[in-house]
């Protein structure tokens, strides 16, 4: 922010102290939310791109080359699309639902350190904001659900919340071991603590564990396969969204997309270096290259996000819960641990170790425990 | 079971990766990517493909082989052809439609018309594109639509009709006089109920008797000594040619012939098609039985066996053979 | 919070269709849930219902042949060969050889098609988005154009005669048909390397509807279902109609009768139809494909009755005819699998899930043309 | 900074009026959290952003959820069950209790230090740590304690949890 005011300072001597300071507030929220919503955009065409390579089919492949304006096309024909909205609907909430999905993946973009140099707003507690204001979708989520009076739409809403609230607790307990190592909250200052040639956080045991651990969370957070129970088309049909059209579908559409961006970007700050990589430190086009890092980071998690959807079926509700509470929550808690050793072994071999047999012997024991009497080996006879 | 937990899912993850990957190296296409992006490329049909049927000419659109025999519409299982022989001015069977038409709202493309067809006829078209704005006149098709030439069946199912022109006999038909009047269309006599519930084939909402076709020509007469008008037939349709139904069994239409001459009793025993399968119309054929020009009793393929041997008992009886 | 302590909530009736994504067609299940848990199931059909029955009493013998396609419009050739199976038993026409081989050819293939494409929607039940679904459509693809090569149409084959089949196979078609059975093991490795050993699979299947093998035997259950429940019935084996005696095969049966059963159990018979189908792509003689007597126009049957099954892809397809001796059936009446079949999911849903009764419809592998008729 | 300030508390009388007001619950239960949000930007505008965000994360992302969960467990969610209104006979005893309430948090605030100075010589920035510090410290009795009691308020759930699972 003060760099840019001190850049508009010098180019534009005579502007009022005023609009140069609005412009410099404005000037990178504008570009952040250009960016993610160009982004969004293009993240809807190359998930249904792959998806479609994934099953055998072509894809989106008539507007634009290789169907490149698609989303153009889908969001003109949602915006014409007719808003109906159910009789007996709350229609307050209703209609305040589909704004408020939107509201929180945004504002999660703040504290995203998209280059170097480059953040929205460098709040001092980034992550715990980010954490903080990514679960106030839930309550969107039900009033969409509540709102619309559908019995498909409240099954999808109560799964939503519950789902959301378990993931939480693993979520926030995962990105502890993050902040114990940088010993901050800000987002800058967790990139900037990752620097090194094995840095990043996910090169270490606890990190990885960390990691895979956040990642979970943060695809069911965001409702992706194969945790995509809230809107789980072929139990409930659309989830709490069902009763939505037209533009308001496309909210939630965005909300959610947008969602996983911000999620996969705040993955990619807390664990996999954020925007650091070969060159970002050159001091003319530091901040190019240290962007491409941070998307190219970026692309690798939506692209393990497609990946799964295009593959996996869906968890139970049951299931799903149970993973959270009885295999996420644990392990999160001795990843604590784990780092706890790391930081406190008397050199880094011991402290690697150590950490990783913990962490391995956790992870048998707690798989072992749960997935015991799950799966069972089976054979067939056959009769002539 | 998989010894490592997890190992399913990543074998999964590695056959949609190769899926993904090799869509795009994909030396046969339908290996991977199967669908045909429509308007621009088309599947090649094969020979055998079927949708909709239509109706053969040799040479000019007037050689139809059609000879409205109705076996098609007997035998058509959604009731959707609708035929009415030609005849000219004294009611004399031309053996050709006045009018043949297709529902193809109702047709279901089963190809049975085709199969049925003892005169290699109708058959079945290519032509899938067939959507339409309307529901009823637009999808119903009649007898100038449904003509295609024999070249146009070459051009579609070649082998198919090579192997029907070989098996085909050339059919004496007398060149079409001109029709003396434009016989009515359902459109014309119908009521506005009729004419929907006929074109969406059903045929029971219309009246409650069965179809007269074609319509009895009713002039009104002055009934002597009174002021009334009395409806009277001006030209009674023809008779001596008990109607063939599939309802009427063959043993009640000899039953309704049984006082006639040998030649009516032989045209009774016949399908009564005009099928033209003989080589004559069906009266020509039982003249020429009766009068011995011909003596062979197997030519009504229509009939079948029960026609094939009423007529050997009939000309046994009347010392014909 | 009542006197014990224990919460007490309020059930939720939830009517699932005859609108929904996963109902498989129109029909409707309507679920008293607890919770997410199913407490009463009742299945509503007679969405689809087209007078199938009646339409067939009105119709010729011939007639109703292409309407027997829209039974159970994925397996066409198998709903024509019960037809014309038990009218041959009424009329005594006997089927040359080769039309035999045509036949079970035929029949494999729709086996083939049909349990491909039902463990691929029960996959996209479980939740897939579709993946599985469309390999299994990309396969069915060769059999379909092979369909379409032979009889004319894709899905509305139309295709079995009384007394044989319509159009002969020539060798091209012939070759066409080898082509489909030798590629099929291949697909049926990659499907099941990308499913079957899944964890999320084998947690949302396992032990899910089960459905004992007294109640398969007492509610009539047949086909792959009852298999799955351990009931070694297969009419292929029991009656041996058609040529089925000359091939060596065997008749995958289960144990626990869940649903993963069900959906192992069809892709070990679309093992075994592939062992069948290279049998008698091999054997298949030479002759006529339809009996020189049988005729077309003017058919009749004689007065009587007869009842002519097959072992269809979901199970016993079979048709009772009632005959007076004229061009048309006097009673014609379907023993449609799928309806059958159905007639326990509320036994197997009780106490699952909402979601599980969405694979447990889908492991039933229903079609509604044939369920309403 | 005076203009956000009255805004956001405006806001907060309102939500906090319609909490009460309101018939349908789940309507007061929205009133409720635009009013938790406004105590989480007031938060921000005293630049305590640990405490603003803390607000988010606990009171709308798991008190909200909480109550949420309750009411959905009654029956007479829409209000419209019974005629009785939502404000009872003696609605005036709660508004002057509320009033007199409100007068003496401002006397008391007013001359408390509290305002005047940062509690325990923290930093801006240092906030968060300082934090951390005071809590395993100073106030770890306290912080146990309520982590005994949240641990047996989960182990009673999950006791009930596994009656009703037993039950079935």
């Amino acid at each position: 922010m003060d760099a840019i005011y001190q850049l508009i300072h010098d180019y534009c001597p005579t502007m009022p102290d005023w609009l140069a300071l609005a412009l410099a507030i404005l000037l990178p929220i504008a570009i952040v939310m250009g960016v993610f919503l160009t982004v969004f955009a293009l993240l809807t065409w190359v998930e249904r791109k792959a998806l479609g390579r994934i099953q055998n089919r072509r894809g989106p492949n008539r507007v634009g080359p290789v169907g490149l304006f698609q989303p153009i096309a889908d969001g003109l024909k949602l915006l014409t699309k007719e808003d109906i909205v159910p009789n007996a609907a709350d229609k307050v909430v209703h209609f305040l639902a589909p704004v408020l999905v939107v509201v929180p993946a945004f504002m999660v973009l703040a504290v995203v350190p998209v280059a170097k140099g480059f953040i929205a707003v460098d709040l001092n507690i980034g992550v715990l904001f980010a954490l903080a204001v990514s679960t106030a979708s839930v309550l969107a989520l039900f009033m969409a659900g509540w709102a619309s009076h559908n019995k498909f739409s409240l099954l999808g809403a109560m799964r939503g919340v519950a789902q959301v609230v378990s993931y939480e607790v693993p979520m926030v307990l995962a990105a502890v071991v993050v902040l114990m190592a940088s010993g901050s909250l800000s987002s800058v200052s967790i990139v900037e603590a990752q620097r090194g040639l094995t840095g990043w956080f996910v090169c270490k045991p606890w990190g990885l564990v960390g990691f895979v651990i956040f990642q979970l969370c943060a695809m069911a957070e965001v409702a992706r396969t194969p945790f995509d129970l809230p809107e789980a088309e072929s139990e409930i049909v659309a989830g709490y969204h069902t009763e939505y059209s037209g533009f308001k579908f496309a909210l939630f559409q965005m909300g959610e997309y947008v969602a996983a961006i911000t999620m996969g970007g705040i993955t990619v700050t807390m664990f996999l270096g954020g925007y650091l990589g070969p060159g970002c430190d050159l001091p003319k086009f530091g901040w190019l290259i240290s962007a491409c890092w941070f998307f190219a980071k970026l692309g690798i998690i939506v692209v393990i996000n497609i990946w799964a959807r295009g593959t996996w079926p869906r968890v139970r509700v049951d299931q799903l819960l149970g993973f959270a509470w009885k295999l996420l929550l644990p392990l999160s808690l001795v990843n604590i641990v784990a780092m706890a050793v790391w930081h406190f072994a008397p050199n880094k071999l011991v402290g690697w170790v150590e950490s990783a047999v913990l962490l391995a012997v956790a992870i048998v024991a707690l798989v072992k425990i749960n997935a015991g009497q799950t799966f069972e080996k089976r054979s067939y006879r056959f009769t002539s | 079971m998989s010894n490592l937990l997890g190992k399913g899912m990543i074998d999964g993850l590695v056959v949609t990766a190769k899926n993904f990957v090799t869509s795009y190296f994909d030396g046969n296409r339908k290996d991977r990517l199967f669908t045909y992006q429509y308007p621009e490329e088309r599947m090649k049909l094969p020979e055998n493909s079927r949708t909709f049927p239509f109706l053969v000419y040799d040479g000019t659109p007037d050689q139809m082989r059609c000879t409205a025999c109705k076996v098609c519409e007997t035998e058509c299982p959604p009731q959707c052809i609708y035929i009415v022989m030609e005849r000219d001015a004294n009611g004399k069977p031309l053996l050709r439609p006045r009018v043949f038409d297709i529902d193809i709202s109702v047709c279901m493309q089963c190809g049975i018309c085709a199969e049925v067809c003892p005169t290699n006829a109708i058959k079945m078209d290519c032509d899938f594109e067939r959507s339409a704005h309307g529901r009823f006149e637009t999808l119903l098709s009649h007898l100038p639509e449904l003509l295609k030439s024999n070249d146009y069946y070459h051009q579609i199912k070649s082998a198919e009709a090579t192997r029907v022109d070989a098996t085909r006999k050339p059919v004496k038909k007398a060149a079409a006089p001109a029709p003396v009047k434009p016989m009515p269309t359902p459109a014309d006599i119908l009521t506005e109920d009729e004419r929907s519930a006929w074109q969406r084939g059903c045929q029971s909402e219309i009246g409650t008797g069965p179809i007269v076709w074609p319509p009895p020509v009713v002039v009104k007469k002055k009934v002597a000594g009174t002021n009334t008008e009395q409806n009277v037939s001006a030209a009674p349709l023809p008779t001596g040619t008990p109607w063939h139904d599939s309802g009427i069994d063959i043993a009640a239409r000899m039953e309704l012939a049984k006082d006639r001459s040998l030649a009516d009793k032989l045209m009774a025993a016949m399908a009564q098609l005009d099928c033209q399968a003989c080589g004559y119309d069906c009266r020509g054929y039982a003249d020429a039985l009766a009068s011995g020009t011909n003596s062979d009793f197997t030519l009504c393929t229509p009939g079948e066996e029960e026609t094939k041997n009423m007529l050997e008992k009939l000309l046994k009886e009347a010392g014909k053979l | 919070m009542s006197a014990t302590g224990i919460i007490q909530t309020q059930t939720l009736e939830v009517s699932l269709g005859p609108q929904h994504p996963s109902t498989h067609g129109v029909f409707r299940m309507d679920v008293v849930l607890d919770g997410e848990y199913v407490v009463k199931l009742k299945p509503v059909m007679g969405y689809l219902h087209r007078n199938h029955e009646q339409l067939a009493e009105k119709m010729t013998w011939l007639g109703s042949m292409p309407y027997t396609d829209r039974l159970d419009y994925f397996c066409s050739m198998t709903n024509n060969w019960a037809y014309a199976l038990a009218v041959e038993k009424m009329t005594g026409l006997k089927v040359p050889e080769r039309a035999e081989y045509i036949r079970v050819i035929m029949a494999e293939l729709t086996r083939l098609l049909n349990h491909s494409c039902a463990i691929g929607f029960l996959l996209s039940d479980c939740g897939a988005w579709f993946t599985p679904v469309l390999y299994a459509l990309r396969e069915r693809e060769w059999i379909l154009d092979f369909f379409e090569t032979v009889s004319g149409a894709r899905m509305m084959c139309n295709y079995m005669r009384f007394g044989g089949v319509r159009v002969d196979l020539d060798d091209a078609s012939l070759a066409m048909a080898r082509n489909i059975v030798a590629r099929w093991p291949a697909f049926l490795d990659e499907f099941e390397k990308l499913m079957t050993e899944n964890e999320v699979l084998l947690a949302r299947t396992q032990r899910v509807g089960i459905l004992s093998r007294n109640l398969a035997i007492n509610a009539s259950v047949s086909g792959p279902v009852a298999r799955a429940s351990g009931v070694e019935y297969d009419i292929r084996k029991v009656d041996k109609y058609g040529v089925y005696d000359r091939f060596d095969f065997g008749v995958p049966v289960g144990e626990a009768g869940d649903t993963f059963d069900r959906y192992m159990i069809r892709i070990l018979e679309m093992r075994e139809a592939v062992k069948i189908l290279e049998q008698a792509l091999r054997d298949i003689p030479a002759g006529p494909f339809i009996a020189p007597e049988a005729k077309l126009r003017n058919f009749k049957v004689p007065a009587g009755d007869g009842y002519g099954r097959i072992e269809a892809p979901k199970g016993e397809l079979g048709f009772y005819l009632v005959s007076e001796g004229g061009a048309k059936p006097y009673r014609y009446h379907v023993r449609p699998p799928s309806f059958i079949n159905l007639t326990i999911l509320e036994d197997m849903c009780l106490g699952q899930k909402v979601a599980d009764t969405v694979i447990i419809l889908g492991s039933v592998d229903i079609v509604l043309g044939e369920v309403d008729r | 900074m005076n203009i956000v300030f009255l805004t956001l508390s405006a806001i907060m009388v309102l939500g906090a009026v319609l909490a009460v007001t309101l018939r349908n619950l789940v309507h007061c239960l929205l009133a409720l959290v635009v009013f938790f949000l406004g105590i989480a930007g007031h938060f921000f505008l005293l630049k305590a952003d640990f405490l603003g965000a803390a607000q988010i994360l606990i009171y709308i992302g798991a008190v909200a959820v909480l109550i949420l969960f309750a009411i959905m467990l009654t029956r007479n969610i829409s209000g419209t069950e019974g005629g009785r209104s939502s404000l009872g006979g003696a609605w005036w005893l709660g508004v002057g209790l509320a009033s007199s309430l409100a007068g003496m948090m401002c006397v008391f605030v007013r001359r408390s230090e509290l305002v005047t100075k940062l509690p325990y010589g923290a930093t801006e920035e240092g906030v968060v740590k300082e934090i951390g510090k005071l809590l395993v410290t100073d106030w770890v009795v306290p912080l146990e304690i309520m982590a005994v009691l949240l641990t047996a308020a989960l182990i009673g759930a999950v006791v009930i949890a596994l009656e009703e699972e037993k039950k079935r």
